[in-house]
Formats: C-alpha cells, structure tokens, sequence
C-alpha cells in the first residue's frame, strides 16, 4: 500500500463518525489513553475485534502496516487493556488472545537472534497478513455498504392490474407445518424452561384477543358483558384471567366513576408517546 | 428544481407507490422550500407522464384518490398470466411468526423478535394481515404504543378449527414430537437439499451441482 | 404478433410483476403458439425498453434473476418519502461477515472468524440466512462438519447486481515479500485470494472457482 493510499484512507475516517456520545457524533478519537469511563464502552463498541483496534493503534500514528512498530503497538494496546481492566469492563477473550500474541512478538524480537536462525520467519509476519487481510474485508465490507439496495436507494416498480377479477392463488399452507414451527421456535429460543410457558392455557390467551375486539368494536364496554354465564365457572375464570393478564400488560383498564357504580372495561389511556419510536421499530433498526 | 428532474421524480413515486397519489401527496415529497414545486407545476408534469404513456404497455391514470399507473386492458390477457402459476410457499420466518401470534396472542412485534432472535420483517406482517389470518387487536400501553396481533376467525376457518383450544398444547407437543419424529425440521442448515452448490447459469436459473470440494 | 403489441406486454408485465422476470417467464405469458415470440425478439424487446428508460425516473435493470423495473437512485431522496418507515441499517460486523462470505465462499464460520478476529454471533448469521443473502452449500468435511455459506441469487438481486463480478473489488494484498525481503512470508500462494471469488466464463456462467484454503 502506498502513502497516498494511507493518507486518503485516513481523510475518510477522519469524515465518518466513529462514535457518538449524547448525540454527538464523535469523529475524532480521543488523542491519549484518557478516556472517560462514560466514553469508553462506546468507545471499544466501535472496534469490531482486536484486529480493528491494532489498525486503528497504527493509522493513528499515520505508519504503514507492513512497517508494523510491534514496540509501541504492543504498549499502546496493553494500555488499552489495563484500561478496560480498571473499568471493570468484561475483557472478551480475543482482546487477550492478542495481547498474548503481542507480547510474544516483542519478546521473540528482544531476544539477540543465532545468526543462522536468521533465516526463520519474522514473527511480525504472520500478524502483519492478518491485519492486512482483515483491512482488506473491512474496507469492501464499506464498499458493499455503498452498494445501491432495494428499499433504500431503490425502490420496486408496482403497477397495478388493469383489470382485479383475478384471485391471485395463496400459497396453502397445513396445520402441522405451523405446529412445527412454533415448537421449533420455542426449542430455539429455550422458552419452556425460563418463562414458564406451558402454565399458560392457551384458551386465556385466546379470551384475551377476544375481549380486545370487544373493545375494538366499542370503547368503553361494561364488565359485566364480557361473561357469559352459561359457559360456567371455568369459562368465566379463564376471562377473568385474560383481563388480569391484559391489565398487567398495559392494554387495558378498569374504570370506575365512584363505589358501587358499574365497572367499565376500556382500552388503556393514550400516553403521551409523539415523540418516541415505535418499540418494535426501535427492534428493528 | 428543473423541469425533468421533478418529472423524473413524480413518475418514479407514482411508480412505487402502492397506490393512487394525489397531488397533495406528490407535494409531500418535496421537503425543502425552495425545491417544492407549485400545484401548477405537478399538474402540468402529470399531464406530460399521461401524454407520455401514448401507445405504451401502462397508462397513468386519474381516479377519484389521485393518479396511478396500471396496466393497458388491451395486454391484460397476457399480463394476467403472470398469477396463473403455483403460489410460491410461505417461509419459516412467515410461519414462525404466526405460529407466535397464534399461539402467544395478544403480541407484539418486539415480543415476537424477543423470541425468534431476529428482527420480524414488515411484509411478514403485512402478508399476514392481507390473508386476514391475523388482526391488530389493540395496542401496548408502553412508548410507542406498539401494536398487537392477534388470530382471527379466519384463521380458525382456514385450519377447520373451532377454537384456539384445539390447537395441540405446548405438553402436547412434546409428546407429538417424540411420537412423530418426521414433525421435527431441525436446524434450516441441515437441510439436505440446500447442502449444494448452486451455480447461475446463462437463462438466469439456479442450477444445483455437486458439493464444492475442499482443501484442508 | 406485432412488435409493438409484444413491447407492450413486455413492459406490463415487468411493471406489474412483484419481482424480477427471467426471459422463460416472460415467454411463459403467451400460451398460443402462433403468438409466441422467439428469445431473440424478447431480447430485443427488452432493450428497446432499457434504452426508452433513458433520462427517466425508472429503469430496467437486469439483476441476477432477470430483469426487474426500479426507481433510479437519483431520485432515492424523495421517493423515500412515500414511506415512513426507515430503512434498515446494518451493523459493520454483519456487513463484513456478508462480505467475507459473498468474496470467499464456501467458507465456514470457523473461517469468517479467523479473518475478522472475533467470533461470529449466531444472531449475525442467522440474520443473513433468514434474508436469504446467504445459504448453507454444504460441510466441509472436518471434524464437526461445519457449514460452508455461500450466497443467492437474492441477494444479488438485492444490491440489483447481475452476477457476484459487479461487487466491488477487493484490494490487492500488497506484496510482502517484494516490499520488504526481510519479511520471509512462506509459499506465495498463500497470498492468492482472488481466486476465491466466483469468475464468470465465457458462456456468462458463474463458477465459484477455487478451494476453500485455511491458514494454520
């Protein structure tokens, strides 16, 4: 790699910010190993792994990879890890994997060499072609980033039909295949152990969607329409259930205008929320 | 804003959109002062898109809701071909998700990507809803106020059930599982019919060849 | 059947199509054989139509699983704006896994993180299957079979690329040994990766050429 490559590189990082604290996005790194500790976390956050950050330890200091300074590198980097250590931050393993390697170099590279060893591997080889390889991934890993997608840079053309009296066929689907699913999804994420699922009677949660459409056609209705007597004790128990799972969840609310009046089932009030995502949109970006 | 590009621009949104655009949808699209166009200017661009589909395969068309593209009546044999062949099958997200809200209703959509580990994509959702198997049944009382799914009496019908409750319990199941090992689909990775090679060949297929061999 | 009457219903039903339309499918819509068109003439077709996009707000691409009519990015801005929803941005360690993946398939886990240094989540890779950018081809027939990724004509498809040629290049590794003798760096094929990357041949096909090399 030339310099004129190196310093472009360095141009361009110098424009994208690495961070961002309280909104501020920070494009340049802090210069000395003082880093406050609210900064840190985000800090490391924006290193993908120990080969990132020796990268990021030799671009700082404008030098060349393949004249990896394994003396100042090692130092900067151990620094870094005392750092993490005094923070209390939990050290993942491949930062320490690298120190190891690091300290390794150094060493082999401080100790007087044979003059017929001279001929062995530079210990600095092996390292410099990680780094080299992982800078080349993280670099095109940004080109494909730039790479024109659907639904951000383009969009699908959708012309509708002339004509609508076509029923456009659906796939079928059979019970089983949805059965399957939902027992693999459930194995996957673990759920029959920690969250007690199995306790939950179906038909509750099925009582629940049902008094939700009660409400979706009316908005206040009285608590006493939601039973049906005839279905007996059990029937009443399980809506009774279902609106004490919904209240505890926030969907809905009891109201009472004073003691011994009707009770009335509503949805649950409208918070003040403008300014605030979607929660399942915050889980999606 | 030059003519063309705000040309350019109309056509494009008319042709993404899902549906009709009025002209007061159209002007949304503008944000900065400066490049928003007049109504004048909208109508007079909308006018040339009209004129511009003369003798082509799509017209623009106004309807009462605004403009849209669609297809000419005069290829609609042809065109309508398109939906004559098999429907494709759902995915495993698609009926992962289902399975959620059925079984887990009433639910979010971050409570679904809580459990699934990965992030539940809108046309998911939306491919759902338009089968009217499932129904935004009310919303969470938290920030956001995100909605939540639910069955419908359509899904029941679809799958000849009366209620929810016969659907087999999450006991059941299990017990289903050791009973009938075929049920059991495993990890999509050890699915052996994608434990191949594929290759693009010149007609755009994907044809399956032999597994990549591999040095060690 | 006139050639006007046949662009016509070309251009309908690739506008109207949900995705891209390969050459089969298109010649799939006439049924009647005196009707039906040669491949050439749909060909030909089809670039009359590329050309008519010219200075337009749309195109006709032709992507890995056909051709697919798109907006073009330059009105990306306001497009963007019929839609309230965001786009989803990934995450740096998910784009370089999908890079390391779509550069150097078949490759395994094992191999991703040896490059990159840090372990892979599953959540990463499992995001990437469920989008189908990315499939499992096969084991690598080590201890443990691992799965060897590789990527789809969908996700060609989702970066509107024809073939895995069009990605960006990769660097060159600059050469060690040259630059610094001192350096012994052992066999120089170990340095060459390009052949890592699916090569189209002269019939348009793309071969994924090249083993899977490990470095030990």
């Amino acid at each position: 790699m030339t310099d004129n490559e190196n310093t472009s590189q360095d141009n361009l990082q110098g424009e994208l910010p690495f961070a961002v604290v309280k909104g501020e996005p920070m494009t340049v790194p802090p210069e000395d190993l003082y880093i406050p500790p609210d900064a840190l976390e985000i800090f490391l956050d924006a290193f993908e792994g120990p080969l990132d950050l020796l990268l990021y330890l030799i671009k700082r200091q404008n030098l060349d990879i393949l004249s990896l300074p394994v003396y100042q590198i090692t130092q900067q980097y151990m620094s870094y890890i005392e750092l993490m250590q005094e923070m209390r931050l939990e050290l993942a393993a491949e930062y320490l994997v690298m120190a190891a390697m690091l300290a390794e170099i150094k060493s082999r590279l401080l100790l007087p060499r044979p003059v017929e060893e001279d001929e062995e591997d530079d210990p600095r080889a092996e390292l410099i072609r990680r780094l080299q390889e992982y800078e080349r991934f993280k670099k095109v890993a940004e080109d494909v980033d730039q790479l024109p997608r659907m639904n951000r840079d383009t969009f699908g053309v959708s012309v509708l039909q002339a004509e609508y009296d076509y029923e456009r066929p659906q796939p079928t689907v059979d019970l089983k295949d949805v059965i399957a699913a939902f027992q693999d999804v459930m194995q996957r994420a673990k759920m029959f152990a920690s969250h007690h699922v199995g306790h939950e009677p179906l038909s509750v949660r099925e009582r629940m969607s049902r008094v939700l459409s009660m409400l979706h056609v009316e908005d206040f209705v009285e608590f006493s329409r939601f039973y049906d007597v005839e279905e007996g004790r059990s029937g009443v128990i399980v809506t009774f259930l279902a609106m004490l799972e919904l209240i505890k969840g926030h969907v809905i609310e009891l109201v009472q205008a004073e003691p011994f009046a009707p009770i009335y089932i509503k949805p649950a009030v409208k918070g003040d929320v403008t300014n605030e995502l979607a929660e399942d949109e915050v889980n999606y970006e | 804003m030059k003519d063309d590009q705000l040309k350019n621009i109309v056509e494009a949104a008319l042709m993404a959109a899902d549906g009709a655009l009025n002209i007061d949808r159209l002007l949304q699209l503008f944000e900065l002062e400066e490049e928003k166009p007049s109504r004048d200017q909208i109508k007079k661009v909308l006018a040339t898109l009209v004129a511009e589909c003369e003798g082509r395969g799509v017209e623009l068309k106004r309807i009462a809701s605004g403009y849209r593209y669609q297809t000419r009546t005069e290829v609609q044999p042809w065109v309508a071909r398109l939906w004559h062949e098999k429907p494709q099958r759902y995915t495993r997200a698609l009926l992962e998700t289902l399975s959620l809200i059925v079984y887990r209703q009433p639910i979010t959509r971050g409570e679904i990507e809580e459990v699934r580990g990965v992030s539940v994509s809108s046309n998911t959702i939306k491919t759902l809803l338009e089968r009217e198997w499932i129904k935004v049944m009310g919303h969470k009382e938290v920030p956001g106020r995100p909605a939540l799914y639910g069955s419908t009496k359509k899904f029941l019908d679809y799958f000849s059930l009366k209620t929810l409750d016969e659907l087999p319990s999450l006991a059941e199941l299990a017990d289903l599982d050791q009973e009938h090992p075929e049920l059991d689909l495993g990890a999509p990775e050890e699915n052996d019919d994608q434990a191949k090679l594929g290759v693009v060949t010149d007609s755009g297929e994907i044809e399956i060849v032999g597994p990549n061999q591999t040095r060690h």
